[in-house]
């Protein structure tokens, strides 16, 4: 027995959902996503328990992380009620409900509180440059220093305890009896879902977009890695300098064309942009960008006379790693291959008697 | 008796598509005609036979039924297809 | 017995002439009795030939032609004409169908063809033979229509016909003028109230000389038939004084000092009412009404007003009428007790009942103190039912609901619509309305057909539980502070009308028409019409064109002064008619009637009434009913010549 | 100066059956009526059905009289193959318009006997069974047309003069032209109909790809006697399908093609054709994919409890997608909303049960004045509640489904209304007694 | 009388519905035994069974009406009125000696010309053999 919530539809507005409330449940977004199968049949059914107001049953669900918002059902929506953009707002939404720190629901709902923590992160990197005296090599020593505690303390402050949040919803709070080695095989689903993104392939006709988003989601992962690890700034190494270069070119172009894509509305999946994709996109973009500068400076020697370039570098990485990681849109990416383990372990379960 | 073809014949020129399509017609009928001398046959065996489409033999068959040139007969056993034959 | 008969045959180009030896056949035929002259022709259609036959009849003096050539269905009328033109009766004049029915059929087998033309030839003198000159029969009529309820549709049909130029005879029933749609308010498309339209055209009416309106009124028998019915009106009293003001503080005294007190049926019971009443107060005729049946006479308001006669009395008027037109609309179906709660939990009430509590309440939604926030509508309530005589669907149900729904919406703050339907239809443009509800965050729940919603108590709560289709049959509940009832129509409980006219009822219980295609606001009693929402569940649009359409047919049928009928009538034989009922039994037009002639009880045929249809001729067990055009003697001739 | 024709109280335009009722009730009263018919006959698209819902009479049976009542009615005048434009108001009760009459390249005189459609060498499609067989370039349009006289259609016409040589009756002309006269008339009625979704506008469903894709338009001529084929068949190969599938709300209460509405008539046709089918095919299985079946009329919820009782299949959900297989059957894809899971199924032929547009040719045809439309693009009714013929036009009257989506029994009411507010107007107007 | 010309057949039509479908049979060149006569009358339930025995008598082989069935303009009580003069005179003709089944009824509609083909057909065919 569930209770209608009908306030729910108001609240998941503020995620960015549009006319969802118009559906009236013919079920062609649900026939025509070709991700859509027996078992998860979507996305009519996040629609239904949106318009209801059902906010276990969407927590509980994976389904909301198995689109990957080709768009095809709101380009065909009769009521044109935006099941993509529906699916994308219920992600949010759950990323705010995994969120045990409650700052990414503030974040997403409120525009006003995402600029002052911009504006915060980045006063507080300028007041960090005064206190060092802008000197660029004690800078760059702490911005590296940074990088490497930045990634440790989110993910073990932050995400980790968020995927056990969301583990939670999904399988212990609905009693899902899951054995352990189950957990295990599954492992390396989760790998490949998360390094490939491979469903996506299923998902339209448009090869493309998987492959901008497969390079991209390698170059920033080598990006990292070679910045933290290979230390690009500091290198001498021809190698792993020219590396950078083509990692951080590829973020910089990839997040170019996404940028452009959503200004020009032409796909359905940049048609509506809710403000965390633009930071999402253009944080990316200019992450990779000013990276490739402050190496460009670097390597002519001009960095020295301008350091503002590599603070500018670091204001954005810094709000990168403290607010879009953490607590924007870049947890998708987590919680995504997460969602296609636990909906693999769910399915597991049905085929083992 | 003054025919009034004449006159139009003046003023009007007859497209090449329809001229084609009077071709086109004329080749398939005569096809089809042809494959329903020996026995009565059905829309696929008339396709496969003459190299159509089954679409547009079904059209025209049917155009040709419609004309008296061709009646339909039996089903087969599967009570699937119709068997045609010429007239 | 017509003996100087022309025989034409059509070669038709060649496609009679290619199959049918034409030469042969006239030479067959012109050997035959009664036949004058027989002649083949190229065709028999060109004006020329036409000319011909007109100079042969005059010039031969025929008294018949039989014409061979292609089917009547083409050119029975183009010949008729010609026989017309000649001075000859058009009934004389016999087709022979050669083509259709002779040469195209047996194209493959012309020798046989030839036979077959040369009998149809000859059974088609064989009938001009017998055939008997037939002039139409003409009855004359009033250009009088009595319009039987003053709801929207008869309102409406009375400005139509009175615009025809038709004198027409307003009866309703009430006390005021209006019917169901002046307990309406704003109305889908146009926003309108039912009260403003109802003022609208009241206003128009008294506008009209050729509009007798009468209120409190009925009818209580009727005779005659089409073109001149006779009908009886009994008026009840209003106990106003004919032809007063009305005076709104004197009337208002009246109503308090009035000790009938009773449950307004205006409002559903939400209100009382007393004996002296107007429903509201822009209502139509202006002045009060006492309630005839209510009142007990106890005279404490003519006490402070003196326009009120208690004096007055019922009376009866005889008038006469061309056609009756029925528009007497439809009830709302009352809910038994129990279904869905009703009448068992205080919070559950009828779609049209909560429109009026909408009406009554201006700034917040209360019902029986308690503020309304959660509405749960409870779609096809007496319609649509699986145990219930309800079969049908009633209609306007979904679009009202919503619509209300809708309304409720905007009205008020904080209400949260919840429909627990059976499929919404919302059909055509209504479409919008369901949209647009669903887009403001109506909820709507789909119940499955053999388990409908629950409505029950928890405690406090009124809790309304349905499997939800929509959400794979998933059980859910609403809390709702109102249950809406969503009735449907029903035909009315009172519904004396039916019995008076004799008006055919279909399965649904409705007025049925002849035919929904053919002759949608006709019923098979000539000069009776129906239209509106006694016919069927029908919105106000629907109604509002059928009750035109049923203006129209009704001016077209008496407002020439008579009315022609086709000549092809049975005729009973009363010399050998032993009145068995049989023959009235089976006649779909009541237009047999038991009558005293000569002193013994025979059967008449009702010529005005008699469509020709010959149903009562081969039920007849002494055979005395005859079909003009297809007699006995006629079919039986032609039978033996085309043997 | 073009020739004048004067003397017309009302000019119907449209011969459908809300025309044909609403001219022959103006008739009757005694008004003289002008109908103009775009099409080579009368009848509209009724004429070409099966049987009507929810009494499953006969179209024809139906239709027939009405048109030759029509036809023959001395107060009507008939202009087939004709069309009206630059209609001008000139004042109160005084429209002049031209009337254009398309050649036919055929007299009067024809008998309809067919002997120069035998002949004719160009086959082309008959639309008149909506493409699925072929007509000549000379021809009867249908067999129980009104008029039954034969037209030329030059477009296709290869001037062989085959037909003039061999008919009976000397009927054919070349020689006919173009003729516009300029009509004068009181009032106008505007009853144009529908036009039909076409759904090759919706890649996703295959039609015109996949030839056992077709419209409902074109299964109701498969069911009738005179029909296409010699039975129910697919037009893909001649197969005699067995599992028969109707896709409802094609083309309707869908925005993504401009169609917000219901158009009210599909779901029972649809029921209806199923019911048909059920009796041509007594081995078939028919299933009817919809969203919310709309059997709202008189006799429609019962005549769709009954076509469950017959063993037809209802199952709710859209269909998304329609993919063919390599034997020509179709594989549709759609939410199972009841289990709510998304299925496939496949059928051997596919009925895309299409929806009504309104047909704007009515909005081309003023001059002086503009006729207002509709947010559906329907002629707009300005007093839709107690004047549902009026327009925006004083003395301009709307009919039938012009006015916008209707089935038959509420087109010939509305055409009864339109025909009475034009009396109404007419005699106002003229201050009769 | 009849030897070797086929059976002859008297088919009752309706002026509205059967009678336009026997014409249409004929407009599409449809072929059926040419022994086959019409009268048409209005409504199909007004046949009287004397007419039919009347055709017995004379030398008809078979006698089919061609019923409005629903399609009635009249009355929806014509299809079950038609088999009742049916049934009523297939008493008659059982008296006489005369087989019932020489009696035939269908509904044809307006345009039901391929139906009124074949029923022309399998009846001739089955009185042929009789």
């Amino acid at each position: 027995m569930s209770k209608i919530n009908p306030d729910f539809s108001t609240e998941l507005k503020k995620y960015g959902a549009i006319n969802f409330n118009a559906c009236y449940n013919c079920g062609n977004c649900t026939a025509v996503c070709s991700l859509s199968d027996e078992d998860n049949s979507f996305p009519r059914s996040m629609i239904r328990f949106s318009v209801l107001g059902l906010e276990s049953e969407i927590q509980s669900s994976v389904i909301p992380w198995l689109c990957y918002y080709c768009g095809e059902c709101s380009e065909t929506c009769p009521k044109q009620a935006n099941p993509g953009e529906l699916m994308m707002s219920l992600r949010r939404w759950l990323t705010t409900k995994y969120d045990w720190t409650g700052l990414s629901g503030l974040l997403y709902k409120f525009i006003q509180l995402s600029i002052i923590a911009f504006i915060l992160t980045a006063v507080g990197v300028i007041v960090f440059s005064v206190y060092e005296n802008f000197k660029l090599e004690n800078i760059m020593h702490y911005g590296h220093l940074f990088e490497m505690l930045a990634i440790g303390a989110v993910f073990s402050l932050i995400l980790i305890p968020n995927i056990i949040r969301m583990w939670w919803f999904i399988i212990l709070k609905p009693k899902v009896k899951v054995p352990i080695v189950y957990y295990f095989k599954g492992i390396w689903d989760l790998i490949v879902h998360m390094f490939t993104q491979k469903r996506t392939l299923g998902c339209d006709d448009n090869q493309f977009r998987w492959f901008e988003h497969f390079i991209l989601v390698g170059g920033y992962l080598a990006l990292l890695f070679t910045t933290i690890v290979l230390d690009w700034f500091g290198t001498e190494n021809l190698f792993i300098i020219v590396l950078g270069y083509v990692e951080s070119g590829i973020i910089f172009i990839v997040t170019f064309d996404f940028v452009l894509s959503r200004m020009k509305k032409k796909k359905e999946i940049s048609k509506f942009s809710q403000p965390s994709d633009w930071f999402f996109v253009i944080w990316l973009f200019l992450l990779g960008f000013t990276a490739f500068v402050v190496r460009v400076f670097i390597d002519t020697n001009l960095l020295e006379n301008n350091i503002w370039i590599y603070l500018f570098h670091l204001i954005i990485l810094v709000q990168w790693a403290l607010i879009i990681v953490p607590f924007g849109k870049w947890t998708h990416f987590l919680y995504r291959s997460f969602a296609m383990y636990f909906e693999k372990l769910q399915k597991d379960i049905k085929i083992s008697p | 008796m003054e025919k009034t073809i004449d006159y139009i014949k003046k003023k009007r020129t007859v497209s090449e598509e329809v001229k084609e399509k009077r071709k086109e017609f004329a080749r398939i009928k005569k096809l089809i005609l042809k494959t329903l001398e020996t026995e009565p046959k059905t829309i696929p065996q008339i396709a496969k036979e003459t190299q159509l489409p089954s679409d547009v033999v079904t059209f025209n068959l049917m155009t040709l039924r419609k004309y008296g040139e061709v009646i339909a007969g039996d089903i087969d056993d599967m009570d699937e297809y119709f068997f045609y034959k010429l007239k | 017995m017509r003996n100087k008969i022309g025989v034409y045959i059509c070669h038709c180009g060649s496609n009679i002439a290619d199959y049918v030896d034409v030469e042969k056949l006239k030479e067959i035929v012109a050997k035959e009795e009664g036949v004058v002259l027989a002649k083949t022709t190229m065709f028999a259609c060109a004006d020329s030939t036409q000319k011909e036959i007109v100079q042969d009849i005059q010039e031969k003096n025929l008294d018949a032609i039989v014409i061979a050539s292609c089917s009547p269905k083409l050119h029975l009328f183009t010949f008729r004409n010609i026989a017309i033109r000649a001075g000859l009766n058009p009934y004389n004049y016999i087709q022979v169908n050669i083509r259709e029915q002779c040469s195209w059929a047996h194209s493959d087998t012309p020798k046989q063809a030839t036979e077959k033309a040369i009998s149809l030839v000859l059974a088609g003198i064989e009938r001009a033979k017998h055939s008997k000159a037939l002039t139409t029969l003409k009855i004359s009529s009033v250009n009088t229509v009595a319009v039987v309820g003053a709801g929207v549709a008869g309102m409406r049909a009375a400005i139509e016909l009175a615009d025809m130029g038709t004198q027409v005879f307003l009866i309703e029933r009430e006390y005021f003028v209006g019917g169901r749609s002046s307990q309406w308010n704003k109305l889908f498309t146009t926003d309108e109230t039912g009260q403003e339209i109802v003022a609208k055209l009241y206003k128009k009416i008294i506008t009209y000389n050729n509009i007798t309106l009468f209120t409190g009124a009925e009818i209580v028998s009727k005779s005659g038939s089409v073109g001149d019915f006779d009908i009886k009106v009994k008026i009840n009293p209003r106990y106003i004084k004919p032809g007063c003001k009305l005076d709104w503080a004197k009337f208002e005294k009246a109503v308090e000092v009035c000790p009938v007190e009773f449950d307004d049926p205006f409002n559903f019971g939400l209100t009382k009412q007393k004996a002296i009443y107007k429903n509201y107060p822009s209502e139509f005729p202006e002045i009060p009404a006492i309630d005839y049946d209510k009142c007990n006479k106890c005279g404490e308001c003519v006490k402070v007003y003196e326009d009120i006669d208690l004096n007055q009395k019922p009376e009866t008027i005889n008038i006469n009428t061309g056609a009756v037109l029925l528009t007497t609309g439809f009830d709302p179906y009352e809910p038994e007790k129990g279904e869905f709660a009703f009448d068992e939990i205080d919070n559950v009430i009828t779609l049209q009942k909560f429109k009026r509590l909408i009406e009554l309440n201006e700034k917040e939604l209360i019902y029986r103190n308690r503020k309304i926030r959660n509405i749960a509508y409870i779609y096809c309530v007496g319609s649509r039912q699986l145990d219930g005589e309800n079969k049908y669907c009633s209609r306007y149900c979904c679009t009202s609901a919503i619509h209300t729904a809708i309304l409720v919406k905007n009205k008020y703050s904080d209400i949260n619509n919840f429909h627990f339907n059976r499929g919404i239809r919302t059909y055509g443009k209504q479409e919008v309305l369901y949209t647009e509800s669903s887009e403001i965050g109506d909820i709507f729940l789909q119940s499955f057909e053999d388990s409908p919603p629950v409505v029950e108590k928890q405690g406090k709560d009124t809790i309304v539980k349905i499997n939800d289709i929509l959400t794979c049959g998933k059980e859910l509940e609403v809390v709702a502070d109102l249950v809406v009832l969503v009735t449907g129509m029903v035909p009315r409980k009172i519904n004396t009308i039916a019995d008076v006219l004799k008006v055919p009822i279909g399965r649904d219980k409705f007025f049925n028409e002849i035919h929904p295609k053919l002759r949608p606001v006709e019923t098979v009693i000539d000069g009776v019409l129906i239209a509106g929402s006694c016919q069927a569940p029908l919105n106000i649009t629907e109604s509002v064109k059928s009750a035109l359409s049923a203006a129209s047919k009704a001016n077209s049928l008496i407002s020439k002064g008579e009315i022609e009928l086709e000549p092809t009538l049975a005729k009973i034989d009363e010399t050998i008619c032993e009145w068995c009922d049989k023959c009235s039994e089976i006649c779909p037009y009541d237009a047999i009637i038991k009558t005293k002639h000569g002193g013994k009880i025979i059967a008449v045929v009702n010529e005005t009434s008699c469509k020709g249809c010959g149903m009562c001729l081969p039920v007849c067990p002494v055979n005395a009913i005859q079909l003009i055009g297809y007699t006995d003697v006629e079919i039986e001739s032609m039978i033996e010549a085309l043997i | 100066m073009p020739e004048q024709k004067s003397g017309y109280d009302v000019l119907v335009i449209g011969g459908g059956i809300a025309g044909e009722e609403a001219a022959l009730n103006l008739a009757n009263i005694g008004y003289k009526v002008i109908l103009v018919e775009k099409d080579i006959s009368i009848g509209g698209k009724m004429i070409h059905l099966s049987k009507v819902f929810p009494t499953l009479d006969c179209a024809a049976c139906i239709t027939t009289p009405k048109v030759s009542e029509t036809a023959r009615h001395p107060n009507i005048s008939i202009f087939t193959n004709s069309e009206v434009k630059d209609i001008e108001k000139n004042s109160e009760k005084n429209f002049t318009a031209t009337l254009v009459e398309k050649p036919r390249y055929v007299t009067e005189d024809c008998t309809g006997c067919q002997i120069c459609e035998e002949k004719c060498p160009v086959v082309v499609n008959d639309q008149y069974q909506w493409d699925l067989v072929g007509r000549k370039a000379v021809y009867i349009p249908f067999s129980i047309a009104n008029p039954r006289i034969a037209v030329i259609d030059i477009e296709n016409c290869i001037l062989c003069g085959l037909c003039e040589k061999v008919c009976p009756a000397n009927a054919i002309d070349f020689t006919q032209e173009e003729k516009q006269t300029e009509i004068k008339i009181k009032s106008i009625i505007i009853a144009t109909g529908y036009d039909l979704f076409d759904p090759e506008l919706m890649p996703r469903y295959g039609f015109g790809k996949y030839k056992n894709v077709v419209t409902s338009m074109q299964m109701e001529r498969q069911l009738v006697p005179t029909r296409p084929y010699n039975a129910v068949l697919r037009p893909k190969d001649g197969k005699m399908p067995d599992n028969i599938a109707y896709v409802l709300c094609t083309g309707s209460r869908d925005e993504t093609i401009g169609n917000p509405i219901c158009s009210q008539v599909c779901c029972m046709y649809s029921v209806k054709q199923a019911q048909l089918l059920m009796g041509a095919l007594p081995m078939a299985d028919v299933t009817i994919y919809y969203i919310h079946v709309r059997a709202f009329g008189k006799g429609f919820c019962e005549f769709y409890q009954q076509s469950k009782g017959m063993g037809v299949e209802f199952i709710k959900g859209k269909v998304g997608t329609i993919k063919e297989n390599e034997n020509g059957n179709l594989v549709v894809r759609y939410e199972d909303i009841e289990e709510g899971k998304v299925k496939e199924a496949e059928h051997d032929l596919v009925v895309l049960s299409v929806g009504i547009l309104a047909n704007t040719d009515f909005t081309t045809m003023f001059k002086n004045i503009k006729i207002g439309q509709d947010n559906f693009n329907y002629v707009k009714q300005t007093d839709e509640l107690t004047n549902p013929a009026k327009t925006t036009i004083e003395g301009v009257f709307v009919a039938g489904t012009a006015s916008g989506p209707m089935d038959i029994p509420d087109s010939i009411l509305s055409a009864g209304a339109a025909s009475a507010e034009t009396a109404s107007y007419l005699r106002r107007t003229n201050n009769e007694k | 009388m009849t030897e070797n010309k086929g059976s002859k057949i008297l088919v009752f039509s309706t002026e509205k519905i059967s009678d336009p479908a026997i014409d249409l049979a004929g407009l599409l060149k449809m072929h059926y035994p040419p022994t086959v006569y019409t009268i048409n009358i209005p409504c199909s339930s007004a046949v009287k069974s004397r007419w039919i025995m009347h055709a017995f008598n004379k030398g008809f082989d078979g006698v089919f009406i061609a019923a409005d069935g629903t399609d009635c303009a009249f009355d929806e009580s014509c299809t079950d009125n038609t088999a009742k003069v049916i049934s009523r005179t297939h008493e008659l003709m059982k008296e006489k000696g005369i087989e019932p089944a020489r009696l035939k009824m269908a509904a044809i509609c307006s345009v039901c010309a391929e139906p009124f083909v074949k029923q022309m057909k399998s009846f001739a065919e089955y009185l042929s053999k009789s």
